[in-house]
């Protein structure tokens, strides 16, 4: 799988008359993994979050080459973007299996498969699928988060702080399977502010400030 | 003039002249019924809009007005000006016996609780005969009678009843002043944060249950004079129904949003008597358009405001020169052995720690090691479970959260508690009202070099200028500690090196500052102590160099970075 | 049964009230309005009103429209004051809802206007107003002819009785309890409640408890209908002898006829009992213009009506005039004779009607004639 | 076995209730909105019953219990109306709104039945037959032994699909976070519309169930959605364990508390039962003590 997976064009997004983020473009590849790399508030998050089409942007976003800018969130989610937000949000009533197979778009069969793929590259949820997600510890919920995105079988992922609150080993862990989804063909763009932790992972870089692009890309570890 | 004013005038000109020279006997009946209901609905928008609380006793305190007039009047005749006023002191005084169990509940519960109370009372008028009547109630209430003077039916009483309207409206728009609007804009959207700005929420919704409770009273008593009889019904649910469809119909806020809910809700059914046994199904399909349409309320469609309370065009000031600080009053803060758990998790364990006048604190430590509820704990927002509080030299452990503002503590918060609807000029003098200082922005502002924004609604803030605007809003009413939970997160190095500078500022008159962030670039400048903080303990504390070369800290908090 | 004089004088009255219309030929019609709850937990008695008085009132040249009242008296209110916001107003059909008579009786003394209505209310013909006309027995009768049917034709001794916590129950339940004691035989046993009450078992095991041996109700159509329902799933086996509510044929409709079996009930009257012909066609007419069965309350509505007719077609064409007519002059109605006592209850006579289990249509088992002597003078 | 009867009544009117309150909560999840028309849901059913009945051969005795799918069917399109009319045009706005739109909603059912059906009370065919079943001594009625069994059949079925299909688990995941669920895919209109046909067709069937034994009238929206939304609130806003847990609560003072004292009284006992369970517990029953951090 080759070519451009996400394309972001010019885009734009503005909360109350104020720019959040300003004329941004990036593209990321399959099997790539781009990192934005900000601080808190630089725009991160609202760039993620017009990517998934839950704030509202000006430009255009395209997905596997087809342009999903008018798309509704849901439909772009069908057409292969998953987006694992800042804070996990797990369902917490939810158990972990339940977490898991909510996220599912494909029938039973198919379902059930997708979920010993996602217990096989997490074994830390493999051992506890009747548990509720609240009972997790936060690493664990970051991966049943990852885990859920697995489950649609995106081609692309949208990831906003995934080593947020996490401890190094964990974070470690996180940061290997993402590199295994890279490598399985899918396009990742992560939002981050711990260089440390991307360093490793992140094909590319690209640096976010005041809601634009400040710095050439493939430039890595500047945070620190 | 602005829009909604003259809109006002010409309507209630209309109104006047319509009512004096056009009006039959029963549409003059229909208007006196329309300014009982604006009382009622006036009423409910203390409690209900500016107070954000579901209350379901609007209708039974209409309802023990109007059994109040309807005893004595029925049963002794007693005079308006004797029945009137009682009237209104016995809903008040019901308001205030059951405001104790009842205004600390939340949402819903509030809502319930304030239902049981409305149907307790209903239950006794309905069965308590000898006193109430009963289900048939007490007919021959007098006619509003003053001393020797009776008020027929017709013109005199609507004339009467709307002359009572103009007092409450008087009354609304006294109680309603710009900043007290504001403080409870402050209280509603920002509930949790409300305490710190030394907003005492609690009397807030006290005042405004009182209020409801009074405006209530008052319909009712007047409600009983027109019909002249008083049953249960005054004391049902219908009414309590007809109040809230009459105040989100009209608006919540206001006296148009009133005016305007209430003559449409009682003109509406007599419009389709057409319609015969359907017209009740056709105020309902005019009701639900209402609502889709206007879901803010008619007053909103008409007139729109920016606010609940309204505001000039934004001047637009050259951007101004940062003013010195006034010298604040001198305060050292000490905590002793403070421990706090949620369900289990430490969140503070045995945390000591104390600064005083012209120190700069900087607090660091990993997401969860309790920083936030450090804060959240000296400020008086949340109760210890263990340990003292002394501001300058008072004890002030689990001292309500508004009294410690009042006393010179202010805070700021991680997201910031900014009230959409408010200016900024609004919020910052809001603070300074509770702090019992004269409303005065500017100083404040120009300190954070943000004057340029004080007319701009919070909500079109951007990040940046919403933390400058949290700061100045802290610092405006001088006080002694201020305590600033991550200032810097989300700042541009420029943005931030301007906050460092601030505080060096701050601190350089007088102030004790509390810096919470784990931006070590942002803090290593400005602070002169650092604190590191883990899983709910001190593992460091001491001057910076000392504190970042600790190998706990080290450890603790650039493990995640440096791995 | 003095049937054919009854008929022939309702008939002249009839023709009467027709040729005097058309030949004063009066430029405004003159108005009665008719004010009845058509919404609400009344609607059902409201909707008879309407049906008795527009039944009355359709083809002559009296001009009416009908305005809903609802439960509330304020609306009651609004409604009298847009009826009479109009010039020729004689009377006005008011509703049945105590409580909302008590708001319109000064109104209506006011504006000088007679109120007709088959409210049984006791207390809105005590309010000493000359506009108060009552059309229907008022509960010192019927409840005296429900208290005496228990103790003196079925051998009650110990009754008890359940009453709803409405105006028509709680002014019912006063004057039934009154009645009792004055016979000697004060009830065993007494609560009230609610309309919205589902489930009768409490008060029934209570009613068991009690050791009564009669029951009587004072109770709306649904609840007097649950009473029954359960009390024969409980197996409490004493004679029940209901309010008015119970012979409205929509009560009954409720109820399978087994579980009516020997369940009795006081009444104005009973239309769809009667067999008389003048009743016969009044009964045939009713189902032809409402597609339902006449109950009391609309022929007591009817004959109201009909008294109005009688004192227009007598040369009232004034407010006042219908008032001194009403006051003074005796009607031969279909239900019954009427004639004011002087407070304007108009109606002194009510039946008892039981059912035998085969059917829902009752039989008149016992007639009260002038139960308060007012139709001997 | 008066202790029997007493039970088995209170259970069965509670039963009906608790369906009421979950179809309540059903669409308050759903929605975070207050659906005030939803006692007139219960109406619609029980009057879609005698609509319904007229259609079955007058003289076989046909169990009402046929009606039940008819009857689920009704409310379910009523309930989409109700959510398309009322809800989806100012789901944006403050949830009050959604209050008083439901609450017009309400008025034109209550009096659209009125005008079309008359006022009188109604009556629906009986579920399995008339009569009483002698167990252990009680004569236990065969409608209040449906009204249970019904009652459990359904809340088992919604507990299975709840707990063990996607769409359950889709149910689920919108109550907890909506936006999030959008954001996994999960069509949040498609299920807030769900939502509110299976809440009306539970207080559909419970407007079925009541309507035999204690009649149903246009008029009788109004107290049962006081009672669906006191079960719900003392419940703990959102729990429907905590719903069904209230409706019994009401139950137990409508049947129980009422047969040891009287009808008011076992009224006023309940509100003060209200506020003490308030008092103490602010967050209701079952509900989970609120802890929000700023």
């Amino acid at each position: 799988m080759t070519g451009i997976a996400l394309h972001i064009r010019n885009l734009s997004v503005t909360h109350g008359g104020v720019a959040a983020i300003h004329d941004v473009s990036i593209s990321v590849l399959a099997g790539e993994t781009a990192v934005l790399l900000g601080a808190n508030g630089a725009g991160k998050s609202s760039l993620l979050r017009a990517v998934i089409g839950l704030a509202s942007s000006t430009g255009s976003v395209s997905l596997g080459g087809t342009d999903i800018s008018q798309c509704t969130t849901e439909d772009r989610v069908r057409l292969g973007l998953a987006w694992v937000p800042e804070g996990r949000r797990v369902f917490p009533g939810l158990t972990v299996a339940e977490n898991l197979l909510v996220a599912s778009l494909s029938r039973h069969a198919e379902r059930q498969r997708k979920l010993e793929e996602v217990f096989s590259l997490f074994p830390q949820l493999a051992g506890r699928p009747s548990d509720h997600a609240w009972q997790l510890s936060g690493g664990q919920q970051q991966m049943l988060a990852i885990g859920r995105a697995i489950m649609a079988k995106p081609m692309v992922y949208l990831l906003d702080e995934p080593s947020l609150g996490l401890a190094p080993a964990v974070a470690e862990s996180v940061a290997i399977a993402l590199q295994q989804l890279a490598s399985g063909g899918a396009a990742i763009l992560i939002g981050e502010q711990n260089a440390g932790f991307v360093r490793s992972i992140a094909d590319k870089t690209i640096m976010l400030r005041n809601g634009q692009i400040t710095t050439a890309p493939a430039d890595q570890g500047q945070l620190t | 003039m602005n829009a909604r004013t003259s809109m006002s005038v010409a309507g209630g000109a209309a109104l006047t002249i319509y009512a004096l020279f056009f009006a039959s006997s029963y549409d003059q009946r229909i208007l006196t019924l329309s300014g009982i209901y604006v009382i009622l609905v006036l009423g409910y928008q203390f409690i209900f809009g500016h107070a954000g609380a579901l209350s379901l006793a609007q209708g039974a305190f209409f309802g023990v007005g109007a059994y109040t007039t309807g005893i004595l009047g029925s049963k002794f005749g007693a005079d308006f000006l004797l029945t009137f006023p009682l009237s209104i002191v016995v809903a008040a005084t019901l308001a205030a016996l059951v405001s104790l169990p009842v205004l600390r509940l939340k949402t819903h519960y509030f809502a319930l609780a304030t239902l049981a109370l409305s149907q307790l009372l209903l239950l006794v008028a309905i069965n308590w005969e000898p006193v109430t009547g009963g289900a048939n109630g007490l007919p021959g209430v007098p006619p509003v009678t003053i001393l020797d003077w009776k008020l027929t039916r017709g013109l005199p009483l609507l004339t009467f009843v709307w002359a009572i309207v103009g007092m409450a409206m008087v009354i609304a728009h006294m109680q309603m002043r710009a900043g007290r609007v504001a403080a409870f804009t402050v209280m509603r959207e920002t509930p949790l944060a409300a305490p710190s700005f030394g907003i005492d929420s609690g009397m807030l919704r006290l005042r405004a249950f009182l209020l409801s409770a009074a405006f209530g009273g008052a319909a009712g008593a007047l409600f009983v004079h027109t019909n002249r009889v008083v049953s249960p019904e005054t004391l049902g649910f219908g009414v309590m129904i007809t109040c809230l469809t009459m105040t989100v119909v009209g608006g919540r806020f206001g006296i148009l949003g009133a005016v305007i809910g209430a003559l449409l809700l009682t003109h509406l059914p007599e419009w389709f008597r057409g319609f015969d046994e359907y017209y009740l199904v056709a105020v309902g399909i005019l009701l639900l358009a209402a609502v889709v349409f206007a879901p803010e309320g008619i007053v909103a469609l008409i007139a729109p405001a920016k606010a609940p309370h309204e505001n000039d065009k934004p001047s637009l000031h050259t951007q101004s020169k940062r003013a010195s600080a006034t010298k604040p009053s001198r305060l050292a803060l000490e905590a002793i052995d403070l421990a706090k758990s949620y369900g289990g998790v430490r969140a503070l364990d045995g945390v000591t720690l104390s600064f005083g006048p012209g120190e700069i604190v900087g607090v660091i430590g990993p997401n969860g090691a309790g920083k936030t509820t450090l804060a959240n704990v000296l400020t008086g927002l949340t109760p210890v479970d263990q340990g003292t509080i002394r501001l300058g030299g008072r004890d002030i452990t689990n001292t309500p959260a508004h009294i410690i503002a009042r006393m010179g503590l202010a805070r700021t918060f991680q997201t910031p508690q900014l009230p959409n609807a408010l200016t900024v000029r609004d919020l910052v003098e809001t603070t300074q009202r509770a702090h019992g200082m004269s409303p005065a922005a500017d100083e404040a502002l120009d300190l954070l070099t943000i004057r340029s924004i004080a007319d701009a609604r919070c909500d079109t803030l951007p990040h940046g200028l919403r933390r400058q605007v949290e700061i100045a809003r802290a610092i405006a009413t001088n006080p002694g500690i201020l305590v600033l939970d991550e200032p810097a997160a989300g700042l541009s190095p420029d943005e931030q090196d301007e906050i460092a500078a601030i505080c060096i500022s701050l601190s350089a008159s007088g102030m004790a500052i509390l810096l919470i962030d784990h931006n070590i670039e942002f803090l290593s400048p400005c602070v002169s102590r650092l604190i590191c903080m883990e899983a709910g303990r001190v593992i460091a504390d001491g001057a910076s160099d000392e504190t970042l070369t600790n190998p706990d800290v080290r450890n603790a908090y650039f493990g995640v970075i440096s791995s | 049964m003095r049937t054919l004089p009854r008929l022939v004088i309702t008939f002249a009255t009839g023709m009467a009230a027709i040729l005097s219309l058309v030949t004063t030929s009066h430029a405004e019609p003159l108005r009665v309005p008719v004010l009845v709850p058509i919404t609400g937990f009344l609607s059902l008695e409201g909707t008879s009103q309407k049906n008795g008085a527009e039944l009355a009132l359709v083809g002559t040249d009296v001009s009416f429209s009908v305005i809903d009242t609802a439960t509330a008296p304020e609306i009651a209110i609004n409604a009298f004051e847009r009826a009479v916001d109009a010039s020729d107003v004689v009377s006005v059909i008011a509703p049945m809802l105590g409580t909302q008579m008590l708001a319109l009786v000064p109104l209506a003394d006011e504006f000088g206007i007679p109120l007709i209505t088959v409210s049984g209310t006791a207390k809105i013909t005590e309010l000493g107003s000359p506009n108060v006309y009552r059309f229907f027995p008022g509960d010192a009768v019927v409840k005296a002819a429900q208290a005496r049917y228990a103790v003196e034709e079925l051998d009650a001794s110990r009754p008890a009785i359940i009453s709803q916590t409405t105006a028509y129950g709680q002014s019912g339940r006063a004057a039934l309890e009154a009645n009792l004691r004055r016979i000697g035989t004060p009830p065993v046993f007494q609560e009230s409640m609610d309309v919205s009450v589902k489930d009768m078992l409490p008060v029934l095991l209570k009613v068991r408890d009690s050791g009564a041996d009669a029951l009587l109700l004072q109770l709306h159509s649904g609840p007097t209908a649950l009473v029954i329902r359960h009390a024969k799933a409980l197996g409490l086996d004493i004679p029940i002898i209901a309010g008015s509510a119970m012979h409205q044929p929509e009560t009954a409709a409720l109820l399978e006829p087994a579980e009516l079996k020997g369940v009795c009930a006081e009444s104005g009257s009973s239309p769809v009992s009667e067999t008389s012909e003048e009743m016969q066609a009044f009964v045939d007419a009713y189902r032809r213009s409402f597609d339902r069965e006449p109950d009391a309350f609309a022929l007591g509505q009817y004959d109201g009506a009909q008294m109005i007719l009688a004192a227009i077609a007598a040369g009232a064409q004034t407010a006042d005039a219908v008032r001194s007519h009403l006051q003074t002059a005796r009607h031969e109605g279909l239900a019954m004779t009427y004639k004011s006592d002087g407070k304007g209850n108009m109606a002194h006579s009510a039946v008892i009607i039981c059912y035998d289990g085969t059917g829902r249509v009752p039989q008149i088992v016992k007639r009260y004639e002038n139960l308060t002597g007012v139709l001997l003078d | 076995m008066l202790l029997t009867q007493i039970a088995l009544n209170a259970l069965a009117l509670g039963s009906a209730y608790a369906l009421v309150a979950i179809g309540f909560v059903l669409v308050l999840n759903a929605t975070t909105a207050v659906n005030f028309a939803h006692g007139e849901g219960v109406v619609a059913g029980g009057f879609a019953a005698v609509a319904l009945a007229i259609l079955l051969p007058p003289d076989i005795p046909i169990p009402g219990l046929l009606l039940l799918p008819g009857v689920l069917l009704v409310t379910a399109l009523l309930g989409l109306a109700i959510g398309a009319l009322a809800y989806l045009p100012i789901r944006k706005r403050p949830p009050i709104s959604v209050f008083v739109s439901t609450i017009a909603v309400g008025i034109i059912i209550a009096n659209g039945l009125n005008a079309t059906f008359g006022a009188a009370p109604r009556t629906a065919p009986p579920l399995i037959g008339v009569g009483t079943i002698e167990f252990l001594g009680a004569s236990l009625s065969r409608q209040s032994l449906a009204i249970i069994g019904i009652t459990a059949v359904l809340m088992s079925g919604l507990a299975m699909v709840l707990q063990r299909t996607q769409l359950g688990r889709q149910f689920r995941a919108c109550a907890q976070d909506p936006e999030m669920a959008r954001a996994l895919g999960i069509r949040l209109t498609r299920i807030t519309m769900i939502s509110f046909a299976l809440g009306t067709a539970f207080a559909g069937a419970a407007g079925l169930l009541l309507a035999h034994q204690f009649f149903i009238s246009p008029s009788d929206g109004g107290t049962l959605i006081l009672k669906a939304y006191i079960a719900v609130v003392i419940g703990g806003w959102g729990s429907l364990r905590g719903a069904a847990a209230g409706a019994m609560l009401i139950a137990f003072f409508e049947v129980g508390v009422a047969t040891f004292s009287s009808q008011p009284l076992a009224e006023g006992l309940l509100y003060i039962a209200v506020l003490l369970v308030l008092f103490f517990r602010p967050q209701g029953l079952f509900g989970e003590p609120q802890q929000v951090r700023v």
